[in-house]
């Protein structure tokens, strides 16, 4: 069966190393906080200014000068700093985030990812995405494999306009986990219950299956 | 002798010389650490034809949005414009202008116009609607753009305190984008909580030195919060 | 779980990794904010053939002098090195390479090199021996010249007060080079006077970000003085 | 006669406006701080970190992290701030310092400065010069007319390696000011008691002398 969102967030925290430095984008990404493992300690990144993002505040310590990149009233936690927007991509820019978890529309075997704008829709901004793709060395694209419609988004070349040309080497999506590597996605793990074969016939760009392609576990 | 006496008496004082047409700086991230009142000003001002550069442009009735509704903005350079249906309109009727920029190239380009760098490359936008038109050139192996400054003929700043030297401190993310607008105004307008007696601000704990800033003015602040999130006590 | 925990043990531990013909940032200016024990540590662990990036070079009996007198340095980048015979008499013999640099292009070269800008456009060094064999581009009517990131292998840094999660601030003007150098470098550590308690450093006073900082140990510094210059009281 | 040292840091001083943030360079220059007009309140620049240098320290106030771009030991005045080389450059690359006064060898009629190398003596560095000279609008450069033997300073083209290109228009000599326009010295000012012939003879450079030369007074 396809993975949850948070099946998809879960396995991405494990992903995670003791002491890294993340950047999580709006949507699936954000949820990975909730599954940090045990033992590991990470430091969230907020584009707007913030290292070391805390929990939402309570109620009665809402603060509306302390707020994420997604606009959020957040707490700092123990070991944060605060700095301007230039300082934030500055470190963003220089590589010192160690992962970057982003949504995307498409992503395709040279490594291009597509996630900020459709074109005919009204474009509301790339906002940090592309600083992000371009800034951090380890990115994860966290994505629905298809459309509702079954059409892959995983695919040879990107239609819609970039947000970062040949940045992504990692993909997981909610049947598989891929890695991109010569032009062709090779396929690293699968949804527990999700067949090869799924994935075959839902990947549009070049896809590599190794003899064995294990189940993930939860 | 006023010497170094930044302090400004009014909101009109303030933005004195602001005229059609010209380039607006404004510091803020969403709606936090936006210099509220100075935008304010500049409504009740009326000046058109503005190009506006903001990371965000407000929501609807609040913020720079404001001033969308009336028309006084020509041209938006921003990274992000949502959450403001009045943008929308005007953007799909062809009525405002919008140059859609990297948030991190956009605070660096601000920073390069302060620090009197005319141009950098970033890797950031290769290969993207953002490059088009932009010189390419390899480094370490991998292509960059070349990006130009930006500098304001006014820049518009929320700080938390001051002195009356014009050095200026932020108050938690309400940083963001505010330091770089502060060092790339020709005209720098800060206002702030509370100016404090000079002594009180440490010298090396301060985020903008007074030289960036021309007028200093004390406001009271709103501070919208966009998107109130809470967690209930464990 | 050690987290974010930058505490080393010694200064072995500090700067274990370092080798021949690495290149070394080193924070300071003058003997003011200097990395002294780090300095020793490299001193005491012989490894020859550095290329050191310093704003000065010391003087010959303490700071990054006593690396010259045991020619550990093959190449010193620095935009002033006066006060140090030693420096001379290998300047002269040619055994040590120099890259005279501008004080405020050394400055942003670092800070380029930790921000991942590659290369920018400055006015500074345009017609002199600095610009000579590099990109010359007109901008608003003058001639500046392309400039390149600096990054180093090691960068050596001296801290007024840390936490554990590398968080650090600089005391006075004992700031100076330290935040651009410890953000450009591979490996980045920081020697401090005290570390406090989490908690005690306000985030938004934090002058160097822990995410720079891969090493903190604390030392003692003898903080000498280069020129004593006093007044009587009146 | 020829002005003193102090005299010409004095002349510098009466060009202050209120309200200014100054850089002076070492020797001469650092000597216009004591000259200050009353009612007039400058700020001054030192390049490794401070705006806003106070007078030296009393001896029991000495403070090793407490230093100017010269290394002396000083103190920080009131309405002072402190930051990194990367800000202090910024604020002076970006033209923020409303005047710099520095030492100069030698000067031409294009407005070029060489005051940091002299070849075959040893070079010790350019230190901020370089920076200074391209950053700010408003340079003085302070020097000797002539040479102990008589030679010019002033001349129709550097012989030394620049320090900056075009960028001075303004020049006080111990016998005169003088303005660059145009490919040209313009006279100015004379010190007090000599003769616009002798700034004649002592100048290389092209010079042009108006009807009016005013004397300067102390």
């Amino acid at each position: 069966m396809a993975l949850s969102r948070e099946q998809m967030a879960q396995w991405v925290a494990n992903e995670l190393k003791d002491g890294d430095y993340v950047n999580l984008g709006i949507g699936i990404p954000t949820l990975v906080a909730n599954y940090v493992p045990p033992g590991i300690d990470v430091m969230l990144q907020s584009e707007n200014g913030l290292l070391g993002m805390g929990a939402f505040p309570l109620e009665q310590d809402i603060d509306a000068d302390m707020i994420n990149a997604g606009k959020q009233t957040v707490t700092a936690r123990a070991g944060a700093s605060i700095f301007s927007s230039a300082e934030s991509f500055a470190m963003i820019r220089g590589g010192h985030v160690d992962l970057t978890v982003l949504g995307a529309f498409e992503v395709d075997v040279e490594g291009n990812i597509a996630s900020w704008m459709i074109p005919g829709k009204l474009v509301k901004g790339m906002g940090g995405a592309m600083d992000l793709v371009a800034g951090a060395d380890n990115i994860i694209a966290v994505m629905t494999h298809a459309s509702k419609g079954g059409e892959s988004k995983l695919l040879s070349r990107c239609s819609l306009p970039l947000t970062g040309a040949g940045c992504i080497r990692r993909v997981l999506t909610d049947l598989a986990y891929l890695e991109i590597e010569d032009g062709a996605f090779v396929l690293k793990a699968r949804a527990p219950g999700v067949s090869v074969e799924e994935i075959v016939a839902k990947t549009a760009g070049a896809l590599r299956v190794p003899d064995e392609v294990p189940e993930m576990r939860f | 002798m006023k010497g170094f006496d930044k302090r400004v008496e009014s909101y009109a004082d303030a933005l004195a010389g602001l005229s059609d047409g010209m380039t607006v700086l404004a510091g803020g991230f969403g709606l936090c650490g936006i210099p509220e009142n100075l935008i304010e000003q500049i409504r009740v001002m009326g000046v058109k034809g503005l190009t506006v550069v903001s990371n965000n442009c407000g929501v609807d009735d609040f913020g720079l949005g404001v001033l969308l509704k009336d028309r006084q903005i020509r041209k938006m350079v921003a990274s992000y414009v949502g959450e403001n249906a009045e943008f929308e309109r005007q953007l799909m009727s062809g009525e405002l202008e919008v140059e859609l920029t990297p948030q991190g190239t956009l605070a660096e380009k601000m920073r390069a116009g302060g620090a009197g760098i005319p141009a950098f490359f970033t890797a950031t936008g290769y290969g993207t609607p953002v490059g088009e038109g932009k010189e390419v050139r390899e480094f370490n192996g991998r292509p960059h753009i070349l990006e130009h400054a930006i500098t304001g003929d006014f820049a518009i700043v929320k700080g938390w305190k001051a002195d009356r030297y014009g050095n200026v401190i932020y108050r938690h993310t309400a940083q963001n984008f505010n330091p770089c607008v502060a060092a790339a105004g020709r005209i720098t307008v800060v206002e702030v909580e509370k100016i404090v007696e000079p002594g009180e601000l440490e010298p090396s704990q301060i985020h903008t030195p007074g030289i960036y800033v021309d007028r200093l003015i004390v406001g009271s602040f709103e501070k919208r919060i966009e998107k109130r999130t809470v967690r209930t006590a464990a």
